[in-house]
């Protein structure tokens, strides 16, 4: 695929490991945010080749695991109402909500269908008008716009069954709460390179300015994380709080306008609870008032729900750096991909995934 | 439509230890394992000293190897081939894969009401087809009807009976440390042939099925003289799911080269969008084979003269070390871990 | 790759290298065939540069070169 | 539940011809015989000559009987067994049909998602018994899952390799006029036993399914030195089918005497509730035989000698009338038509 | 079974038969009403056994097969409303409608299921209250008592999601039609025995009187059969048109009263259409006006049906014993059990089934 | 053979001779365990009268014997 074969080529990795080994003359902690740039470094070993020194903190940016478990709950007791077909991405699948997961309740009768696209959810609410038709609208920047095209599309062509169950999430907020912690080990960013193909690269320097830390927009293949790191590096060890880009094919500083004003007619900023993290203010998108008719909040009335996360999960502190998956007691015991405990276990933009698929070598646990 | 209906796209593995039957059971992979070691083997009174491909048995003083497989494949029609093809190769390679000559299958059919006749007839030619294709004959068969909401459309469920050669042994235990790993050709090619027509993910591709009888191949490479010690055909679960069997099997790890690995353009692209490895794609006309270490120059040879190996290759090694793990070396020089698939990316992939 | 309305939306068939696939491409108005974009849940959502990226990869082909002739930091 | 699923109560036959299938074509009559060989046989290249219960082959210089069945039996626990006992034993008997001992078992599961995994373990464990006790041994397998909306609890497949001793040739084209025709044992108990506990039609019955293993049964036959000249187990369709399709493959008619045959009380007062004829019901540890005239006393004591065949007799005999049709004296003294059984009465029986 | 064997014994069956040798002088004709008996007759042989000279013709009594083609029609056009789940005996699954059958609406997606019992229907209904439950109330007097105690127990119980198809027909104004039928000829008639077990016998004499026919109340075992045809032939050849009881230990004088009051309650008399024969008057029940509400045919308005039958079937005539199933042109030909052109070849009870399963030896066609 | 209430219809567990279903004994109230009854679709239609059984059965026995006491008609 054109632009990234080019951007695995192992002899310009080679180049950029030499040359960040040569810049490295101190340890340095820096969080890649995105879980797909997290999946990626441990893929291929980025972190094995990179200077003892530098660490590679992994960051909340999987949608799938920071997605509450009262909305994971909410989704099921939606899910299970009678006529309603619930559309979903692959992943959210399995992620344990409060002892069972929508995988369950699909087996026991429930009408959960995985779909690629918000548009292929409308598409099967144009075709089964007698259905309520819901899609789990999960995700950061990056999904937005997509979410936010579908329900625009479902209010122009008049489709009435459907409606969206909005959990959105946003970097920078996250950004400074990760900052904020007082056990906050994290001197740099990678900010994630398709959230910033979306919403540009404004929202970012006003964080690097408050926190004193570089921010580097960062892609995914081999090449980008580690010109990523390269330049974050470079940044370090210069002192420079600065904003950098070195995914600049993907990402204009002013990100994607016409998605920029979809989303601000979508959708509006609300606090969002970050699943073992806690509620992080200004955090999130819900509808904005002119889409409330297509929430399925509004639309389907669940009552009070009774959450029951497990006790031995300590996925928030994954997800906001503090641990690595393998500190955590449960890791490769009670807590596997085929009895996830967490959803840091179950996304493929997991952290805790990632390192039970391809890590066990070294973990000594295991 | 396009809609993906959720076995077609994500591996269900069970929240927690479930009481009932997941799709992860019919995996290929560790699930569709235990569910054999634990609660099929001990009912039968079989040990688990075997596993492979197929069982190697003596009846009134012929050595036979006996196997079977049923096949679910949605759709029943894909780029390449169809549930009619894989169910004749697929018997004759679990043959092969034990060095059998594959001689003679048997046919069963599940069929769910309402099936048009007319997709049955078209199975069937394409059964006699590639059973000639392959040089063996269907003796004999059976024919059950179930009402539509207990199946749907054709289940077939193939067995066959080959004939293994004098001194032959091949089987999954037989690999060790200095072994080579061979492939006979690209990987990954029926998984995503199957997955372009999945509804709600259809996507254009290339890609056809790679489904072939491999007996020719094989009896090339034990024709070359080279000691062959273990043969699979990586069916579900992918080269991961064999070469993890074959190294808990054998007690070795096995060592791969991601650069070596052939992994065609349009298989990586298509992995690339579904989020899958290529290593845990199904392949229907593909094996893997453990060679002796001074053997793998003359059977690569004997492989790249037949045209189902033109494009064998390497790409790896038996080790004494991490026993019953494979690991492999990425293209940057990191190492990372080819798990044993759990569950199942691709239900109903074969 | 063939650009098409449906429903009143920009939709494409996009060649992702031997897999096709529909695209929505009302994000990205102006994209025509022949040029590659970023696509995320069936949803372009940025052009791809080509000139960046070009620029990009010489920029690491060129990395270590200076050092290598002025030897290394 | 009071319902009665359409499948379990009457025959469906198609109005007009369909181009689809039909559960008839699952019910081991006429339509399942026509689509064997007009749909499959033609498509196979194979030769509609044989169409015994199973083939017989050459290998590796040993003559092998090799048979395969699928069981789709609902409920799959019924009084007397389990589908797990059906396939086992189901396929011991039609290599044993064809005077082969058997020895090897494979079998392919397909099973639905939400089953419970203790079913399997029971149905399992009912097979690993029954193999035992049939004295075969179970060496290959499979297990595939389909997603609930495509499978009904578990379908079972099991092929079989048996040893055909030297100079036995029994199949159904060896009947000739003269000939006898024995049964082993009571009929139609197995499709009341199934019938009793489906869904809406559960009626309280004494009878238990009559399944087990008859090669201990034919060998007895077999040693008694008579000329056993055709072995059917009457399954589906019945003693009806059974001798319908002999009469056929041979030929001759069939002349039966009802007040000769063997049904028993509870049998014939559950066929006249349900409105259905003995003869057509399936049976699961039963044999057919058609001797030659002079062999049926021997033949008839070895039977009686053994536990399987105590209640063994002669029930009519070959004729050269009316050849391809079975005839029965209606005890009253009328005749009448034994028909072969078009679709099926009892849909999943087996 | 206690009293089926005993009915059945070949002993006793060959004296009777030899009773009817003796006492037969002439040719006689006579009518077996019920389906259930000319089933027995052709299963036993009993037609192949007595003198020469006796006929039996075979009557209409089967109700599947003359359940008028709308019905049918209407049938299907319930059956295959979304929400409606539609409850059948097993025989008139496969009964021919217009071009298709209740199978293939079935095996199209209507929810159409095989009861033993109406109350099965019943208990359906209170199983899916949200499913509009119709059972096909066909059948004889035999079957309407059955039918009404459940729609009584329906309104007893409220349970409003429940109705009745009704076509119900009466077998004396059948044997008036008969009769009346020009090329009639039949000279007496065994009644059928469970009608009259419902019924009595007090609607009989008159018929005799009127067309100077012995009507002998008869049953369906072999010796049943033939001591109603002892009785007819004692009557015939004495030329005494009198009403007989061949079946008494079933069938007392006045019925059973308690299901005659039921009757009374429930149904009320009305025209009816018999397949192939045409309209009798007053030859049906209807519910009446007090059950109107669970009367399907009102419930449901399937419009205007346009019926096709088979140009080739001659049902009607076989129904009326104008001809024997094998002198219909298409029997054996175009229409076999297995491709069914008429009502006649489906049901267990019909004629053209019955001459088809068990007396292809002897007809010269096939 | 038990009797029971049922949704206030009197119900029962009958013996076809081995097989046992459930009828309904509303229209034939008197029934009791151990006499037969003519069923039909779940219903009791009618008690079934023994002794007429019996006699009707001496009928048969007899049929004839006078015949052959007395000679052929
Ligand atoms: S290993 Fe499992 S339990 Fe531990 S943090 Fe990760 S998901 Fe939670
Ligand atoms: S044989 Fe067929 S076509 Fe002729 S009357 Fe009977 S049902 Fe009608
Ligand atoms: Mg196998
Ligand atoms: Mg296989
Ligand atoms: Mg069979
Ligand atoms: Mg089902
Ligand atoms: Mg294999
Ligand atoms: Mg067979
Ligand atoms: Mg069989
Ligand atoms: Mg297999
Ligand atoms: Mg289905
Ligand atoms: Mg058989």
């Amino acid at each position: 695929m054109k632009y990234l074969d080019e951007f695995s080529d192992p002899v310009l990795a080679r180049r950029l490991l030499d040359q960040i080994h040569a810049v490295t003359t101190r340890p340095w902690a820096m969080m890649e945010v995105c879980g797909g740039q997290t999946h990626s470094i441990i893929r291929h070993g980025i972190d094995q080749l990179l200077p003892e020194g530098i660490e590679l903190i992994h960051g909340p940016g999987c949608p799938v695991c920071v997605t509450p478990l009262e909305m994971i709950d909410r989704a099921l007791a939606i899910a299970s109402r009678p006529g309603v077909i619930f559309c979903s991405f692959g992943d959210m699948l399995r992620v344990p909500g409060s002892g069972r997961d929508l995988f369950t309740v699909k087996s026991q009768g429930a009408d959960v269908r995985v779909v690629y696209s918000p548009l292929d959810a409308l598409e099967i609410a144009k075709a089964h008008p007698d259905r309520e038709v819901v899609f789990f609208g999960i995700g950061f920047e990056t999904t937005a716009p997509a979410n936010a095209m579908t329900v625009h599309q479902a209010r122009r062509l008049g489709v009435r069954n459907f409606s969206l169950l909005v959990s959105h999430v946003l970097v920078p907020p996250a950004i400074a709460a990760i900052m904020e912690s007082p056990s906050c080990r994290v001197q740099a960013f990678l900010a994630a390179g398709h959230v910033c193909s979306v919403m540009g690269t404004d929202q970012y320097p006003a964080l690097a300015e408050k926190y004193q830390v570089p921010i580097v927009v960062t892609g995914f293949e081999p090449l980008d994380i580690l010109e990523g790191i390269r330049q974050t590096v470079v940044l370090l060890e210069a002192g420079r709080a600065e904003v950098g880009n070195a995914y600049p094919r993907a990402v204009p500083d002013s990100g994607n306008l016409p998605a920029r004003a979809m989303l601000e007619d979508v959708f509006e900023v609300a606090d969002r609870t970050w699943r073992g993290i806690g509620t992080i203010p200004a955090s999130g998108w819900r509808l904005s008032s002119r889409y409330r008719e297509f929430d399925a909040e509004e639309r389907f009335a669940v009552g009070d729900l009774r959450t029951d996360e497990s006790p031995l999960c300590r996925a928030g502190e994954v997800l906001q750096g503090h641990i690595k998956p393998h500190e955590c007691a449960a890791f490769g015991k009670e807590c596997t991909p085929r009895n996830p405990l967490g959803a840091t276990m179950v996304s493929s933009e997991g952290a805790c995934a990632a390192y039970y698929a391809y890590r066990r070598l070294e973990l000594v646990s295991l | 439509m396009t809609t993906v209906d959720f076995a077609a796209w994500s591996c269900p593995v069970p929240l927690r230890d479930t009481p009932a039957v997941v799709m992860g059971h019919g995996g290929g992979g560790a699930m569709s394992a235990e569910l054999v070691e634990q609660l099929f083997l001990p009912a039968f009174g079989a040990s688990p000293d075997d596993l492979g491909d197929s069982a190697v048995v003596t009846a009134g003083g012929a050595r036979l190897a006996f196997s079977t497989d049923s096949y679910v494949v949605k759709p029943m029609f894909f780029p390449g081939g169809s549930i009619g093809d894989l169910a004749v190769n697929g018997t004759v390679n679990d043959l092969a894969m034990s060095g059998a000559t594959p001689l003679f299958l048997s046919t069963a059919f599940i069929l769910q009401e309402g099936t048009d006749l007319a997709v049955v007839g078209r199975i069937a030619q394409a059964m006699g087809l590639a059973a000639a294709a392959a040089g063996v004959r269907l003796v004999t068969g059976d024919t059950k009807v179930v009402d539509s909401a207990s199946g749907d459309g054709v289940f077939v469920t193939t067995a066959g009976i080959g004939l293994v050669g004098p001194g032959v042994e091949i089987g999954p235990r037989r690999a060790r440390p200095g072994d080579v790993v061979l492939v006979s050709g690209d990987i990954g090619v029926h998984g995503v042939a199957v997955l372009s027509c999945r509804e709600g993910l259809s996507f254009g591709t290339s890609v056809l099925s790679d489904t072939a009888p491999l007996a020719g191949l094989v009896a090339a490479m034990l024709g070359s003289g080279g000691d062959v010690r273990v043969l699979r055909d990586p069916t579900r679960g992918g080269v991961a799911a064999s070469l993890n069997e074959i190294a808990r099997a054998s007690g070795v790890g096995v060592s791969l080269s991601e650069r070596d690995l052939p992994v065609p353009a349009a298989v990586r692209d298509a992995c690339s969008l579904l989020g899958l490895d290529p290593l845990q794609v199904a392949n229907e006309g593909k094996l893997v084979a453990i060679v002796a270490p001074g053997a793998a120059e003359q059977v690569l040879a004997a492989m790249r003269a037949h045209p189902l190996g033109a494009g064998a290759r390497a790409i790896g090694t038996c080790v004494a070390e991490h026993p019953g793990m494979v690991v492999a070396r990425t293209a940057l020089g990191g190492t990372r871990v080819i798990s044993l698939p759990i569950g199942e990316q691709l239900p109903r992939i074969c | 790759m063939s650009i098409a309305e449906r429903d009143g939306t920009l939709m494409a068939d996009v060649d992702f290298g031997g897999v096709r696939k529909d695209v929505c491409l009302q994000y990205v108005p102006d994209a025509t065939v022949g040029e590659y974009v970023v696509v995320h849940v069936g949803f372009a959502i940025q052009r791809l540069d080509e000139q960046s990226a070009l620029q990009t990869l010489a920029n690491f082909e060129q990395l270590g070169i200076l050092e290598e002739e002025f030897g290394a930091k």
